[in-house]
């Protein structure tokens, strides 16, 4: 891994007269110049809306933004542009699925899997689907080492009412990475879709969707070196032909009449309204900036980063660990709690120290509740954080034991 | 409440917050108490309930129990001690500031006031459904206005 | 009006050799140095995910986040924070409406009512959710002026069977500023919600939707020197409050179990998923930058340039102005046509003097229709605009009439 | 065609154009045309519809109306004189290219190739309608996809 850190001005930034120890890259990343001096560029030279107008700067915008998506195809793999759709992230491409397949596709009895260790955009919108339809959601459970039973999803599947099964490739929580081939094949024998959530697999891995063979899959920007607004739901064009649209609006149509509308083709079918056009620029300069480091150094270095973590923090007393050891099977994602001391307090105690590091339910409230917490602490990695970074932070949880006396 | 004295120092970590959350005061439940409400903050997790009593017009016992943090927890604490013995008229004008002097919080950044004031929040609509019953001339409803504005 | 042609970087652009003349604000404004700044202040200071952390840049983010609600309340005359939903730009607000109020509100047999001079993201949303529930789509007429035939909305109304009216304050085609608060008041002593477009409006005047007392509003950021990616919904707290969710994701709930959720507090409710959280602050530096100029000498200015330009485009030979000629009636919008030429073909030649123009059918293919014109050509005009900006056009368009030899 | 020599001029707006746009070759409708389609480009509003004729495996007559730009309507003139006449066979195999560089728009820009290319894509599509009526084989199922990825 080269060293990147110069080329995030933020990191150069102090907290509290310390320097910021950014360890909240699940929730959101960090930008680099390069990412920036892109979206700049593009207010200051090419600033126009897209697809509509024939002067320079508007062919220019619209080359930009349209090239972006052959990008971020071939970026996860996609057999082809038009499988790319731009949506707000991870959470928009999801209700997108639920409100347009799901509104034609899921009927009175029919069942939804979700898993226990999703984000609350995959399990939220399938609820309000199943209410509304008169399905049924049903849960993949976790074992101890917070890995997907599959006995449940074969029995799930076996019911033979399951329309469609949606899991995380990442557990943003546990940082489990969850066996896609396995569950799709499994349930591709049984006719049924897969929606993969790759919002924290796609910054962190090699993605390939053709090889995965999901049916949806989706993913956030902002987690990847990108700006907030910008998110892409894939799928393939005889899945997107097949679906109804969601927004109604300009672009997405073919021709408009006073009772009648006629569709644009996919992917702009799917994007209505004028899309959060230098957020997809800077989308564009994020995966060229991975593209550049190569994404099996980005996963060796957290890995390393990782593992180096684990260890170290399995040392502090009276700190319990979740989710699996096997760091083959994990990605650069820790929750954790002291006994006794609330996370939240644990976060502000460490913010002191200069330390980012998000405490709460991380939008898994299924997972907490089967953890038997109000909270977890959660640290996350990517590619500018150190093992000088953990060492800060194992010392200031010390510091955290010692405040509340129990070291 | 305990004797301490308020700390001067910057950090909110002082003895008294973390003594009293990790030893509350009125923890618990009322078998049949008058009111009991229930709320939480949906971004932290924190969560509790509490029971109160009325006799005379006065709050003769109070009780919470819950999930909290540090700082929800002290001030569950705190809050409970004001208000037991107190009349309705006295529990009605308790301030967000009563508390967080109480516990030298006034400095406390923006996402942990909810964390400071979950209890008094739900002291005020728990109040607010006591005096509906028997205010039907809408009195009580400045109390539950308060309670939303709170944070 | 101060020159303020200094802080848009890009007007110091050429194009084929010439200086750029932007014309195309009806479509998407330029951004001053002073929100781009604000932006890239934001990523290199604070950038992390809002509402959810307690470490600083968080709470800074939160902060700032939060304040641009309260800016935003001010600008547009809202009694509350809480009546202000963040969304991506004018199509998601209403397509928001349509879904969530729309789906609830309107049944078999009712009436929705839009206008002939609609936006397409004010019509297709209508046309699909009266699709959907078995209701009917009604427009008020324009007459020969480019104005909205009241008698046609009296006519729907008496029906008693119409349950919104949705207008655009100002078309984007014919520039036409439609008498908000006679419509408002017909509606409301018949007991009819009203949505109001604002998208061309608020950019170009001062708006106050307290005094407007329309039941919902919509506008995009960048019209109005903003970003792309940001726009807002307000409508009444107990409006919202009485609203079922749209999306469902994170931050949108209070708690979420395996099969029941409750939802946040207003307007959170509505904001599922991480936000634009920049492009939020960017609008938040629009409107300062507006604000400190003054909505009414913004006004003022395009009156001014739209009176010139009117006058001067009035003179060229074979050359037809659609829409009112009443200045009071009328934004800085001009739609035109030269007989037996093209818009687009218009558009390309005068491209190669410099100049952004847009021309095509606006997404208003109703208009079109009524017009009796595939397309038009468009001029809209905003504070960085000059008398000289409308005499190179007219200049130009001279060019083109020899060209198509129709002078 | 016309006799037009190719012109240099990088401005596209050149004689050929404006004349071929202003006076269009093969504009109408055929009576009791073997296939019709019809088209739009959605973001420009361009909308034409195309009649073909076909007499022994050749395209005995064509013609085309609708509304257009003076580039969609000049290479609709010329592409229209280009298949009159042609063999099936022929007239399957025509390029985007062999319209474009007839009228010397080699260097048209992505949004006005669709304005160009609006009647090729009609034709193609209409061909394809046409031999699905008796090649039952498939063989015409190409000519769609061409259709669709013109741009
Ligand atoms: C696994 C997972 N899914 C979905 C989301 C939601 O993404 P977004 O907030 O960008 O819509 C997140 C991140 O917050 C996540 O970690
Ligand atoms: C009147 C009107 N309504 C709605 C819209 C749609 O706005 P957006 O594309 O930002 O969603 C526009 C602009 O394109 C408009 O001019």
């Amino acid at each position: 891994m080269p060293d990147v850190r110069g080329d995030f001005p933020i990191l150069g930034r102090s907290v509290h007269d310390k320097r910021l120890v950014y360890l909240d890259n699940a929730s959101t990343s960090q930008k680099p110049r390069q990412v920036l001096d892109k979206m700049s560029d593009y207010y200051h030279n090419t600033n126009s809306n897209i697809h509509r107008a024939v002067y320079v700067i508007a062919e220019e915008s619209t080359a930009k933004y349209e090239e972006v998506r052959d990008k971020v195809a071939r970026f996860v793999g996609a057999s082809d542009r038009r499988e790319i759709v731009f949506v707000r992230g991870t959470t928009e491409a999801i209700n997108l699925v639920a409100y347009s397949w799901g509104r034609s596709n899921v009927n009175e009895g029919d069942i939804i899997v979700t898993t226990e260790y999703e984000h609350h955009s995959n399990i939220v919108p399938w609820q309000i689907l199943a209410k509304e339809r008169g399905a049924k959601l049903e849960y993949i459970n976790i074992d101890d080492n917070g890995e997907l039973e599959l006995d449940d999803l074969e029995r799930h599947l076996a019911t033979g009412r399951v329309k469609l099964v949606a899991f995380s490739l990442m557990s943003n929580v546990l940082g489990t990475i969850s066996d896609a081939s396995r569950i799709i094949a499994m349930c591709r024998q049984a006719g049924v879709c897969t929606l993969v959530d790759g919002a924290q697999a796609v910054p962190h891995m090699q993605v390939n969707v053709s090889e995965m063979r999901c049916d949806f899959f989706t993913f956030s920007g902002h987690k990847m070196l990108a700006p907030t607004g910008v998110g892409v739901l894939q799928a393939s064009r005889k899945m997107l032909e097949s679906m109804a649209p969601f927004h109604g609006g300009g672009d997405m149509i073919r021709e408009v009449h006073r009772q009648e509308t006629t569709w644009n083709d996919v992917p702009y079918k799917f994007e209505a309204g004028t899309p959060s056009i230098a957020d997809v620029i800077g989308l564009g300069a994020a995966i060229d900036y991975l593209e550049n480091i190569g994404m099996s150094r980005v996963r060796d270095h957290e890995v390393e980063l990782t593992e180096y973590a684990l260890k170290k923090l399995g040392e502090i007393k009276n700190l319990r660990i979740y989710g699996t050891r096997d760091i083959s099977k994990r990605g650069g994602v820790i929750s954790f709690n002291f006994e006794d001391i609330h996370p939240h307090d644990v976060a502000q105690i460490i913010d002191e120290d200069g330390i980012a590091m998000r405490s709460g339910h991380h939008c898994a409230q299924v997972l907490m509740e089967k953890l038997g917490v109000a909270a977890t602490s959660r640290v996350s990695f990517y590619i500018y954080n150190t093992r000088e970074d953990i060492d800060i932070l194992v010392e200031s949880l010390h510091r955290v034991a010692r405040i509340f006396k129990v070291e | 409440m305990r004797g301490y004295s308020k700390l001067s120092s910057n950090n909110i970590y002082h003895e008294m917050i973390i003594d009293y959350s990790r030893n509350p005061l009125n923890f618990g439940e009322i078998e049949g108490c008058d009111v009991t409400h229930h709320d939480s903050n949906p971004l932290c997790g924190d969560s509790l309930d509490m029971d109160l009593k009325f006799e005379d017009g006065r709050v003769s016992d109070v009780k919470f129990r819950g999930k909290g943090c540090a700082i929800c927890i002290a001030c569950s604490s705190v809050l409970t001690e004001i208000v037991k013995g107190k009349s309705v008229e006295d529990v009605r004008s308790i301030q967000k500031g009563d508390i967080l002097s109480e516990l030298g919080l006034e400095h406390l950044q923006a996402v942990r006031i909810k964390c400071a004031l979950l209890s008094l929040k739900i002291l005020k609509f728990a109040l607010y459904k006591h005096l509906a019953k028997t205010h039907t001339d809408g009195s009580a409803e400045s109390l539950k206005e308060e309670a939303s504005g709170l944070y």
